[in-house]
């Protein structure tokens, strides 16, 4: 699956990628409104990472549905929407308003943007909040329901439990983690926004261990992501615990990861003899390891 | 459609101790340039550096008709630019494009009029090329800091392109910034059009974009600025790489620059 | 300075380096008796990091006291020693036998260790069992006192803060970030304890965005760290707000790094003009950049 | 003390899909290495791989005499090692060392037995060169998986030390383990020491160092063992490299390998 932000709205991918391959398109964050978002510089890499401050810029929910959506339908992807609000109202608001629209299969719930003040990452940094959210979006639509965690908490296990106490399908985690990258020269940000969010490969360890305890903590399906770039790093998320993977930061290395990733697994699964992936999901086996005389 | 090509360095060429041409084997992409079109490229392997950097296509190389690769025009100031100085030949550079939108051609009677500012001038070999196969009366504006810094002056020379130049040092051509020419030049030409239309193209840091464009639109003369912003991706997926364009309200918004640009009208864009 | 647990007790590196040279020495988490450790394998490389979980293997106070202490007073080393206790009272007892003794300069009161059930990290996660620690130790030291913080929560500079209240000297952070990594061939956790820290370049831009929250929570000092491997990496804490850095993991790679950072801190004050390094704290400029034409 | 180098790549020899030689120019820890000692190597610049990797001393290079560099015998398991193996003569390898407990010799009658598994031949063509030169009889026992993965036997055979082989597909040399010959020279020797001493040297996988202590111990004779852990600093920073000793009150406790070892009395180690 194509992490949300990371992937535009899919339609920019379309000639390079057949959208129809690869799981699902997960869109920008979309508020109700349209959002121009922060002045450059939005972005700046750091070890194995970058930092991002791209404030959500976004059309809006029904620019989206009259613009986007059509098109995502013709191509035949798989559209999770990302939504983002100010307010538990706006949530609930977008969640009606996309449970409407053709060709919405999930809606993923942003709680956890680290970018902009009003970024639901005060839901995401509580269970109340958490549950909250949830609840009142599941009131309101059909459709799968699957809260985004934040990493950027003491213990990540007991915000998936209160998401599934208030009735989520799924989890998806992680987001990014706030950070800062300051620039010695000018002694200015990097980023206009000061801060931003911490991914790819120098997160994929900290997140990997998030989805190994919320799998220990909830039965709902967890969605993992966090720095992943190849075959083995997707098969690491689901050995620890996730039924199914996004990636963000490596599409933007390489844009036709997608076939490389399905190769790399299925190359796998036929070496291991593993029939069906859910196999894999949570398989890790942590009893203490007997040793072998490996020829050297 | 782009392609991603691991391409072999067959040629490193270094003009300065800042600046290098890099020869690559990346005939796919070199054959669906257009001229102000770019490559996200990314050096050697593993994950230091992480992202790939945006580089205008310089020339597209030929040998007896036939399209053998492209060279990129460097100047050293980080990570990649590094790794691109010291590549040696065998090296590989993984190389994604063609991407963005290209330069609009402009036709005889029409002049053209290029400014480059340093590294700038990467778009114009391919543009002039472009320009002069059609027959379009082409100069060339190039500014920096001092003499030693102007290259290829004899490539484009012998292409029939005609040469401005401008030094802050004034080792060579004016002493200043390069608007001092190109400002004679379009006072000459005269805002009433006594000289037949000129398109003026351009590309360098961004102040100079916008004195360009600003100097041209106050002799009436139209341009077009290829302009530089921090790229993540160069595919549209990131948004990290927007400038502010003049939108249909008299308001402003932000458009990616990677798929919305790199060129734009001068005219268009807002100069925060 | 030499971070905690990556320096050995110091003595390791004596002909190595001048101890004297390096601001200070961090030993190796104490306990008050021997640690075995966890058994190897106790580190991993991941992106642009290492995770280790390495369960405080140490000879305990006693004979750190008698055998380390008079070695490190003989190389004029300045010695912060890093305590560890499974519980209050063993803190307690740490700080007053080790404010009995020659040659300590200060204590780092580890409360965030992420690899042993009883690290502490129990008490830095929560602000009043960081304030009973604290206030506890001071009670019964004349030394400084410095907790050392977990990156590992909602919101670090309210624990700071709550050092702060409870009469710390300084705060130093982060420590390692939980992490975990897994064989995809084995399916089983590359680290014998399943989950280790995080360390490393990789965790620098979330470090520094922390050290920058709690600059502006708090008074006491704070001593940075994550990540530094360059004098540029150490002058980005600085003037997010530390006053003083350590280095771990840098020195693994680079035992000679000391001199190189010296020199290169001095290097870039000339370059500024700046006369101490004090003008350097916390100076980040947040206020919007104004353009200039940089001839490319 | 160790030093760290920033050595130039002389030479790379690749002797099979997976086995290679490289040649650094690092003469100032080359002179001060003892057999059995190490060096922390990071090929490359940047950050990826982060940590360097601990690698035997394979030779000592001498021009007339004179000391000009080190290699390193190197198989391709991973990030660093593959750096190593398609490094290309210009290149750097940062190389820090010497590091660790050498070997300790033995001298006549006593007599030599160093046991290879694999690319734990390494340490041994140090160790053999300073025994001969001791006029020590010394014996390699060298197994591997097949014949084509034997290096080096002219080496060893010119300088006099006898070879005794095993490998598991039986294509050169016993079939099987090397314990194989091993045992069958020590029940030879007797272990009513109708032979001299003998110092039994290992260095391979440590499955085959513990079956190698254990059948020495079984015939009466001391061994010295060379063990690999994943070391993270090589200098007694990091406690990533401990092995379990047995320590005075018959219990055990963790030592660090890297400056407690890597060579160990076979005896003192607990194999767990
Ligand atoms: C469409 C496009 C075409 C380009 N064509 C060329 C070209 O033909 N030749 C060429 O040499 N360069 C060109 N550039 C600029 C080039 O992309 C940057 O110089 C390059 O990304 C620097 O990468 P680095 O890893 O060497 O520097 P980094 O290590 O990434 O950065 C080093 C320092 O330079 C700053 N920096 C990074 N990118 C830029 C930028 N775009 N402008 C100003 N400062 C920056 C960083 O903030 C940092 O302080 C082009 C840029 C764009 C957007
Ligand atoms: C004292 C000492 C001397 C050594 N001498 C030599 C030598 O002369 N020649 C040589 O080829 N190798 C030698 N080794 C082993 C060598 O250090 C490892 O092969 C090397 O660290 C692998 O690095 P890498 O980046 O290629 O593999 P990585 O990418 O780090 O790891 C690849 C895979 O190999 C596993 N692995 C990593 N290190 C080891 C290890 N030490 N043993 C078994 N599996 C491991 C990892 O867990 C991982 O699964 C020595 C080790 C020690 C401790
Ligand atoms: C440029 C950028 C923009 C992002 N925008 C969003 C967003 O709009 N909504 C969201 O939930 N996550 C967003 N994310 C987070 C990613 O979806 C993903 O959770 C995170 O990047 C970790 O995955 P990765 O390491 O594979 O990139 C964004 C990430 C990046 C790098
Ligand atoms: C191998 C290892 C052992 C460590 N042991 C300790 C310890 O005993 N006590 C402690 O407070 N921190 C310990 N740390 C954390 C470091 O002191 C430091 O906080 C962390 O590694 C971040 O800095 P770095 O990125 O420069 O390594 C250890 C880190 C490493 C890598
Ligand atoms: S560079 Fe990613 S959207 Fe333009
Ligand atoms: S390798 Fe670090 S202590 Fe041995």
């Amino acid at each position: 699956m194509a992490a949300s932000g990371c992937f535009g709205y899919g339609v920019e991918y379309a000639d390079a990628v057949d959208l129809a391959s690869i799981g699902a398109v997960v869109s920008k964050g979309l508020f109700m409104k349209e959002r121009s978002g922060h002045p450059p510089q939005r972005i700046v890499e750091t070890p194995s990472g970058m930092l991002n401050a791209i404030g959500l810029q976004g059309i809006g929910v029904h620019r989206y549905i009259k613009e986007k959506l059509p098109e995502l339908r013709r191509l035949g992807a798989t559209n999770v929407i990302n939504i983002c609000g100010s307010t538990l109202d706006e949530y609930v608001e977008l969640a009606r308003v996309l449970s409407d629209a053709e060709g919405v299969h999930a809606l993923e719930i942003n709680i956890s943007c680290p970018n902009i003040k009003e970024g639901g990452i005060t839901f995401g940094c509580s269970l109340h909040g958490t549950f909250d959210v949830v609840s009142a979006i599941k009131k309101v639509t059909h459709l799968p329901v699957i809260p985004k965690l934040t990493p950027n908490v003491t213990d990540v296990a007991s915000i998936a439990k209160s998401a599934e106490d208030a009735g989520a399908d799924a989890v998806s985690l992680v987001n990014t983690f706030l950070a800062m990258a300051i620039d010695v020269e000018t002694r200015r940000p990097k980023l206009s926004n000061i801060v931003g969010g911490l991914s790819g490969p120098a997160i994929r360890p900290i997140a990997v261990r998030m989805v190994y305890e919320c799998r220990r903590a909830v039965k709902i399906p967890l969605i993992g992501m966090g720095g992943i770039a190849t075959a083995t790093d997707a098969l690491e998320f689901m050995i620890a615990g996730a039924t199914a993977v996004q990636v963000g930061t490596a599409n933007f290395v390489d844009p036709f990861i997608w076939s490389k990733l399905l190769d790399g697994m299925r190359d796998y699964m036929q070496r291991h003899g593993i029939a069906r992936v859910t196999e894999l999901v949570g398989s890790v086996d942590t009893s203490t390891r007997e040793k072998q005389w490996i020829s050297s | 459609m782009p392609v991603d090509v691991e391409a072999r360095v067959i040629r490193n060429t270094r003009l300065s101790p800042d600046y290098n041409v890099i020869e690559l084997a990346a005939p796919e992409i070199a054959d669906a340039t257009a001229p102000g079109q770019f490559v996200m490229v990314k050096p050697g392997r593993g994950g230091d550096p992480l992202l790939r950097r945006p580089f205008s296509v310089f020339e597209v190389l030929r040998e007896d008709g036939r399209v053998t690769g492209l060279t990129l025009l460097s100047k050293r100031i980080g990570v990649t630019t590094t790794l691109l100085f010291d590549a040696v030949e065998g090296d590989t550079v993984s190389c994604l494009g063609p991407l963005g939108k290209p330069f609009e051609l402009v036709d005889p009677p029409a002049q053209a009029w290029m400014v480059a500012g340093g590294v700038g001038l990467a778009p114009f070999a391919t543009l002039g090329e472009a320009l002069v196969a059609r027959g379009t009366k082409t100069t060339l504006f190039y500014g920096a800091r001092s003499g030693k810094e102007l290259f290829y002056l004899d490539w484009f020379a012998s292409r029939g392109i005609e040469l401005k130049l401008a030094t802050e040092d004034g080792t060579n051509g004016d002493r200043g910034r390069i608007t001092v020419p190109l400002e004679r030049e379009l006072q000459r030409a005269g805002s009433e059009k006594t000289v037949p239309d000129v398109m003026v193209y351009a590309c360098g840091p961004e102040p100079m974009l916008e004195a360009v464009a600003h100097v041209a639109e106050k002799y009436g003369r139209p341009s077009q600025v290829s302009v530089e912003r921090v790229m993540g991706c160069g595919m549209g997926g990131c948004y990290s790489c927007v400038i502010p364009v003049k939108d249909a309200g008299g308001g402003q918004q932000y458009v990616r620059s990677c798929i919305g640009g790199p060129v734009f009208k001068g005219a268009d864009l807002v100069w925060d």
